[in-house]
């Protein structure tokens, strides 16, 4: 006895299992590029985030805790950068208030990465522009 | 050791404690008491084994053929073609270390190579190196230590042959292991190595030699063998007072032939069984009309040859299909035997069959179809009495055994190769009133070897067989002493074999019996006169006190 | 006797330091997993060496007799006996207790070092006892090893009034 | 034999050094970002087709499962169906239990006696626990991962992250901040796991006395793995998106070196190669072993039905004729019957 | 043995002692190719400039003003309005489970009846007229708060100048705070608040569902330099100010007045109280 056959499927099935990703992608038509970012017009004539804007990309998350922290549990609200610029610390008021299109920025980037924060379960969203 | 030594430096020796040097740097030491002699070449040459030679394990040269390593390593490459549970075995192991404790040998002797998974790991290294691209390359770069790969050396092949003769094939590890890899067939294919350089013991060659000639391990001739039951009928009415028909031997046309380990005939106490399966027998002629015989041909239900290699097995095994072929008979009932009901359920189908000259079997007494046997056509006795009894076919008066307090060992073959864990319990239940069950982790599936299987119950390894059989004998003396345990009951005849020796050690007073050795004590024949004996000819409870009285 | 005061108040720490020490005569590997204890079944020689151990230490201590030391210590040696120690290092074990009773007893009165060169007496004669012990263990052996066929197979040829003409044998 | 976990540990971190070099001092960005992976995946594929392939090559010449349990007897007597099946879905089942729950290893822990019952089975149950612990969490970080392939992501990706972050752990401390993004618990219990494991084998002698160096490897490099996931999603965060572009490139086969991520994700991405290529040539092809395990996946009606083997030969036997031949006279002189009376 | 044992583990810690450093890690997020200018930025954070502060912020109401709920209304209204309080008109599932319609109710600052606001106090000697009219209720900020103490995640904290404050981040709503308030001023978020407010005030976050709330005395406000919305709203019958200073307007209030716990087995010295002795 051999059954041959039997663990080629199953190998086969392994295989297919295991390559997923790649016929999905070649097949799919998909693009890989990550989504283009929209600026509002505030955001594009501010130039500059809070911080640099490479730092903003792969920490803001650790920003915003930082500004939460700070701003429920100590009460403190006003954030001076490294310029010495000033931001009143609110995700809602400073943050929505230049990048008003949540769905063209925060959200296409987030969709993408699969990250679902629970910002917006309590925090509004303004109104668009 | 020297004559001079002083006391105080004999002292200072004592306090050792083994090298901490790895296992493939520490070389084998062959111990005496530990290892069991070399086969006889005359054994190994009248059944055409390959290379019989005169050899000596203590002595530094094994006279082994010039092209021995080729041997080998044409031997393990045909065996990773034809088993592939060898080829897997040899490629999966993790090393998690779940299978160490679980060996007797290692636990009675505490020397690590017989942990199970280093008596793999003394093949495998050999495998890694010369069978695996990624295990040459590891040990070119980095050499044998970190590639756990290593050269076939003399010094190797030596440690082979220890420790593959010092596992008992019980699979007591693989029950434990994740994947189930089984050391008794890397034992086995060990041992089918060692065989290819005429390297075995004479413990297994020599049976094997005589079961192939004369039917049985021990070389009884025929005569011999029909002597010996007449006496046991002799020996019965001595000591119950029935008179039984003498068994009918090779008879054709008869309905069931019978074959049981020739221990059963020769060697106390299974003869006592023996005995017990003769009182059966006539019982069931008497009263039902069974028609059984016995063969003087096929008079070993035991299988040396399983501990040689497959094709020796095969060849031991033929003699049953034949001898039932040849009598005519419906179907095939075993005895009480470990091994040999490894071969019979798991082999001899396979490698003799298909036996479509038989039928299905079915018990003549009570109607049952054996389903579970309907294409190897033969039944194991246990399952046989214990549908009797549940049919109340057998007349039986339990308190003759009220003399014993009877604990069962499930045997490693009939329960991790085959699962014939009730039957013998219920039988038991039905003709003893004392029974009681050992700690549960060393019954049933996780029952703990003897000590002296496949082939290793010689008596010049009476130290191996004592350090192994350790873990068992604990377990018993431990419901000798909670319960008053006196007599081991076991499905086995190597455990028959071995067990006095193993109880005198560790358990004084505990004696061995089989299954229908209690059977036979308990069978009420029709108009039989009261008994005062048992088989052995020790008085009966009640009759002592009659005997006290006068 | 005042072991009271001493010695038999250590009991534990000198049985645990007992035990590693016998524990160290097997293989290193061997040694950690005696150390583990565990269940009696799963880990008899383990079992068998505390047990013992702590029977012949209550012994010692409590002045018993020769045969209660004899049956005390007979699991311990009967396992040794079968586990391939050379016969010296086998008893070897017995020994290790006086070091240890000093590592332990570190009182320098003269009471105890009475008590501790009492002690002493009584292990050297618990040495001897050993030494029985071991020696009967393997005649027991060597019994079992000549008797062992002839009890088991040939018995029964005998009463049959059969002989074998046996090519059997080494 | 120390120098087993030794060797092992140097290596991992060599390769983790090789890697970190390769990208920030060497520059060699086509090289560990693209060649590496496709060379690892390709590795793996052989690796593994060839090895399960070349079991598939040798013969199941007898069915020889290990059975636990009572067999299949007679109709009154209570058969294990699991443990000594019977059926190809008592096998099924058996299988099941064994790949899915690891069943023969949790055997360990069943039996437990009072009187002096101690440590020793205890370590036993953590033994299942760890190895159970580490892959479940290995599964379901290799399956978050896929996060990284799918664009949309698919509905169980999702499913599994959420559930995996279900559990909010929050710390905010001037060097130690924790949280944000959430917390995946896998990740940190295939940690721990994999330490627990790698412990087990450096201090408990037995393991360690039988452990090669070929044991410890595989754990170092899965713990480097780990930690250096862990530590980019949590500590030195990286730029996620970029690393989504450059996975799904890889995966449509139109590879594009990621720009301005961390180098901790080409030491990560490098030792993940190493793994997979790893793989089909160790130990870890227990994986596809176990499968194929002889003890494990037949059933256990050898006496019902018969089992062939493909390279059954005819061996010579001691036939009745010649047996007769030999003690013919002594039989006769006994009354035992023969076949030919002289 | 031994000796290489221990290296390895020293060797171990070095490399972990080397990788858990901050410096290390910096290095480790910001090379590789492309941009290399991603060292964390140091901000810094203070206070508003034009905050209200307090040593010790208190609140004193005069219950005498408020004679009918009308009077109560437009304070509520202000403070629902501004906190995003949802108001659930068709609560079926309270309905069907519960007696009680306002069990799923949220609630700041609400109406209620003497009696169950100074349980202590209600004898049958009291006022017919204090039977009648309505008591606003709100949290009351304990000086010993319970429910901080109760807390298991530490969402309830109480800030250095008296406010007790809840961290919706950190709820993970087991209520423990809620068995422990004696005074009923926190509620659970049964169903989404959302689903309840007609209006949202952007500016200012809802909740979501599975937390607790309450009343946090305009923290947001305070910090913007504006008094809470109901003491704006209430034409100076809340008073609110630093209990710690001798010559603030709820001192004043106070003065001369006597003050006892109201209820005995509560140790929170508590600030409510204060405008029961008023209204006597």
């Amino acid at each position: 006895m051999k059954n041959k056959r039997l663990i080629l499927t199953g190998l086969i099935i392994f295989f297919a299992i295991v390559t997923v990703p790649l016929w999905y992608n070649l097949f799919s038509g998909k693009k890989p590029a990550a989504p283009e970012l929209e600026y509002t017009a505030k955001a594009k004539a501010a130039k500059v985030c809070v911080e640099p804007t490479a730092f903003m990309k792969v920490n803001h998350m650790e920003l915003l805790y930082m500004w939460r922290e700070s701003v429920v549990r100590k009460g403190e609200r006003t954030y001076v950068n490294s310029n010495g610029k000033k931001f009143n610390m609110s995700l809602t008021n400073t943050c929505l208030d230049c990048h008003s299109n949540k769905d063209k920025f925060c959200d296409r980037c987030h969709e993408y990465s699969s990250v679902r924060p629970y910002c917006w379960d309590c925090h509004n969203v303004k109104e668009k522009e | 050791m020297g004559n001079d030594i002083k006391p105080e430096e004999l002292l200072a020796r004592t306090d050792f404690g083994t090298p901490a040097t790895g296992w493939m740097d520490t070389p084998v030491e062959i111990r005496e008491g530990m290892y069991c002699y070399a086969a006889n070449p005359k054994s190994v040459e009248y059944v055409g084994l390959p290379y019989p030679h005169k050899w000596d394990p203590l002595e530094e040269d094994w006279h082994l053929p010039d092209n021995w390593q080729q041997i080998i390593h044409e031997g393990m490459k045909q065996r990773l073609e034809r088993f592939r549970s060898f080829k897997v075995f040899m490629d999966i192991c993790v090393r998690c270390g779940a299978c160490a404790d679980k060996c007797h040998f290692y636990l009675g002797t505490g020397d690590p190579k017989n942990m199970p998974v280093l008596r793999a790991e003394l093949l495998r290294s050999v495998y890694r190196n010369d069978f695996t691209t990624a295990g040459k390359i590891m040990k070119k770069v980095f050499g044998k230590k970190i590639s756990g790969a290593r050269d076939l050396t003399i010094d190797v092949l030596k440690e082979w042959w220890y420790y593959f003769f010092q596992c008992t094939e019980c699979r007591r590890c693989s029950v434990f292991c994740p994947y189930g890899i089984d050391t008794a067939e890397i034992t086995i294919m060990g041992r089918e190595l060692l065989n290819l350089l005429g390297l075995n013991i004479d413990w297994i060659a020599t049976p094997v030699a005589n079961c192939y000639r004369t039917g049985n391990h021990l070389g009884i001739q025929p005569h011999a063998y029909k002597d010996m039951l007449d006496f046991f009928v002799d020996d019965i009415e001595e000591f119950t007072g029935i008179k039984v028909d003498p068994p009918q031997l090779n008879k054709k046309g008869a309905d069931i032939l019978f074959i049981t380990p020739s221990g059963d005939v020769f060697a106390d106490p299974g003869t006592y069984t023996c005995m017990g399966y003769l009182m059966l027998f006539d019982y069931l002629k008497k009263v039902y009309g069974l028609d059984i015989t016995w063969s003087t041909y096929a008079s070993e239900g035991g299988n040396f040859g399983f501990f040689t290699s497959h094709e020796t097995m095969k060849r031991l095994n033929a003699k049953m299909y034949a001898e039932a072929k040849r009598l005519g008979v419906k179907w095939i009932l075993g005895g009480e035997c470990g091994h040999m009901w490894r071969v019979i359920h798991q082999y001899m189908d396979t490698v003799n069959g298909p036996a479509d000259f038989l039928e299905e079997p079915v018990s003549p007494i009570t109607g049952t179809v054996f389903e579970n046997a309907r294409s190897t056509k033969m039944v194991h006795i246990a399952e046989f009495t214990a549908d009797l009894i549940k049919h109340g076919k057998l007349n039986l008066d339990p308190s003759r055994n009220d003399h014993l307090k009877v604990t069962f060992h499930d045997s490693c073959n009939p329960s991790r190769g085959m699962g014939i864990l009730e039957e013998p319990r219920y039988v038991i239940k039905n003709v003893c009133n004392h029974f009681y069950e050992m700690p549960p982790n060393t019954i049933r599936e996780q029952t703990f070897c003897c000590g002296s299987g496949a082939g290793l119950n010689a008596g010049e390894n009476m130290e191996l067989r004592m350090s192994g059989g350790l873990p068992r004998a604990n377990a018993v003396k431990y419901v000798h002493e909670k319960f008053g345990v006196n007599m081991l009951a076991c499905i086995c005849a190597v455990d028959r074999a071995v067990f006095p020796a193993l109880m005198e050690y560790w358990v004084p007073e505990v004696g061995v019996t089989g299954l229908h050795e209690l059977v036979a004590n308990a069978l009420v024949f029709p108009g039989e006169p009261e008994r005062t004996m048992d088989l052995r000819g020790e008085p009966l409870l009640g009759a002592q006190e009659d005997v006290d009285e006068e | 006797m005042s072991h009271e005061s001493g010695i038999a108040r250590e009991k534990n720490r000198i049985l645990k330091a007992w035990f590693e020490h016998v524990a160290d005569t097997y293989a290193k590997q061997t040694a950690s997993f005696l150390n583990q204890k565990g269940d009696r079944f799963a880990n008899p020689v383990s079992a068998i060496i505390s047990e013992s151990l702590e029977k012949v230490f209550d012994g010692l201590v409590e002045d018993a007799g020769v045969n209660e030391l004899s049956e005390s210590i007979d699991p311990l040696v009967r396992v040794r006996a079968v586990q391939g120690f050379s016969p010296s290092a086998s008893i070897s074990f017995v020994f290790f207790l006086k070091k240890i009773l000093r590592d332990v007893i570190t009182a320098d009165d003269s009471e105890v070092a009475m008590d501790l060169e009492l002690m002493d007496k009584k292990i050297d004669g618990l040495a001897l006892i050993c030494f029985d012990k071991f020696m009967e263990c393997r005649e027991k052996i060597y019994e079992l090893k000549a008797c062992e066929v002839r009890n088991r197979t040939f018995r029964a040829f005998e009463r049959a009034g059969l002989l074998l003409n046996s090519k059997n044998g080494g | 034999m120390n120098l087993n976990y030794l060797f092992s540990f140097t290596v991992v971190v060599a390769l983790a050094m090789i890697a970190w070099a390769g990208i920030d001092v060497w520059g060699l960005n086509g090289l560990f970002c693209i060649a590496v992976p496709y060379v690892a995946a390709i590795l793996f594929i052989i690796g593994f087709a060839k090895k399960v392939l070349g079991w598939a090559d040798s013969y199941v010449p007898f069915r020889i499962p290990t059975t636990c349990g009572q067999e299949k007897s007679l109709p009154w007597i209570k058969q294990n169906k699991i443990d000594n099946p019977s059926t190809t879905t008592g096998v099924v089942m058996r299988m099941f239990f064994e790949i899915v729950l690891f069943r023969s290893l949790f055997r360990n822990t069943k039996a437990k006696f009072k009187d002096n019952y101690r440590l020793s089975y205890r370590w036993e149950i953590f033994l299942w626990v760890a190895a159970l612990a580490f892959h479940y969490a290995f599964a379901v970080v290799v399956l978050r991962h896929l996060r990284f392939f799918f664009e949309p992501v698919p509905q169980f990706v999702q499913l599994l992250e959420k559930a995996d972050s279900f559990f909010r752990f929050e710390f905010f401390a001037p060097f130690f901040k924790i949280g944000l993004p959430g917390v995946y618990l896998s990740g940190f219990v295939l940690l721990g796991a994999l330490l627990f494991l790698l412990g087990r084998r450096i201090f408990l002698g037995q393991v360690r006395y039988v452990s090669l160096a070929s044991d410890y490897f595989p754990l170092f490099l899965i713990i480097g793995i780990a930690a250096s996931g862990i530590l980019m999603r949590y500590f030195a965060k990286v730029d996620v998106i970029a690393i989504k572009e450059f996975a799904m490139g890889l995966a449509s086969l139109h590879p594009k070196v990621p720009e301005g991520v961390g180098a901790i994700f080409y030491v990560h991405l490098f030792l993940v190669s190493v793994l997979v290529a790893y793989f089909p040539y160790s130990k870890l092809m227990h994986a596809g072993g176990i499968f194929l395990s002889p003890t494990r996946n037949l059933a256990n009606n050898n006496r019902e039905k018969r089992h062939i083997n493909p390279w059954n030969y005819s061996v010579k036997t001691h036939t009745y004729e010649e047996y007769e031949e030999e003690f013919r006279e002594k039989m006769i002189e006994a009354g035992i019957p023969v076949e030919k009376e002289q | 043995m031994e000796n290489s044992r221990r290296m390895f583990l020293k060797m171990a810690g070095i490399t972990a002692a080397g990788l858990a450093a901050a410096p290390a890690l910096t290095t480790l997020a910001s090379s590789g190719p492309g941009e290399k200018h991603k060292e964390k930025p140091v901000g810094k954070v203070m206070n508003n400039a034009d905050a209200l502060t307090a040593k010790h912020w208190g609140m004193v109401i005069d219950t005498r003003k408020f004679t009918s709920a009308s009077d109560l209304e437009p304070i509520i209204e202000a403070c629902n309005k501004i906190h995003n309080i949802p108001k659930f008109d068709d609560d079926l599932k309270a309905m069907m489970f519960s007696s009680d319609k306002k069990r799923h109710e949220i609630k700041w600052i609400w109406e209620e009846e003497f009696g169950h606001l100074f349980p202590d106090c209600e004898n049958r000697y009291l006022a017919e007229r204090l039977r009648h009219i309505p008591f606003l209720a709100l949290c009351n900020h304990c000086e010993n708060p319970p429910c901080v103490r109760a807390c298991p995640t530490k969402a309830t904290f109480q800030r250095a100048d008296g406010i007790v404050m809840m961290d919706y981040h950190r709820c993970i709503g087991c209520r423990f705070c809620m068995a422990a308030c004696p005074y009923g001023s926190r509620s659970f978020n049964f169903r989404d608040p959302r689903e309840g407010l007609k209006e949202i005030n952007v500016e200012y976050p809802t909740r979501m569902r599975g937390v607790v709330e309450k009343c946090n005395f305009c923290a947001e406000r305070l910090a913007k330099g504006q008094l809470p919305a109901c003491v704006e709203a209430s034409n100076g019958a809340i008073l609110f100010g630093d209990l710690d200073d001798p010559d603030s307007d709820v001192r004043a209030a106070l003065r001369g007045r006597v003050l006892e716990p109201s209820l005995p087995f509560i140790t929170s010295y508590n600030n409510m109280r204060w405008s029961c002795l008023i209204q006597r």
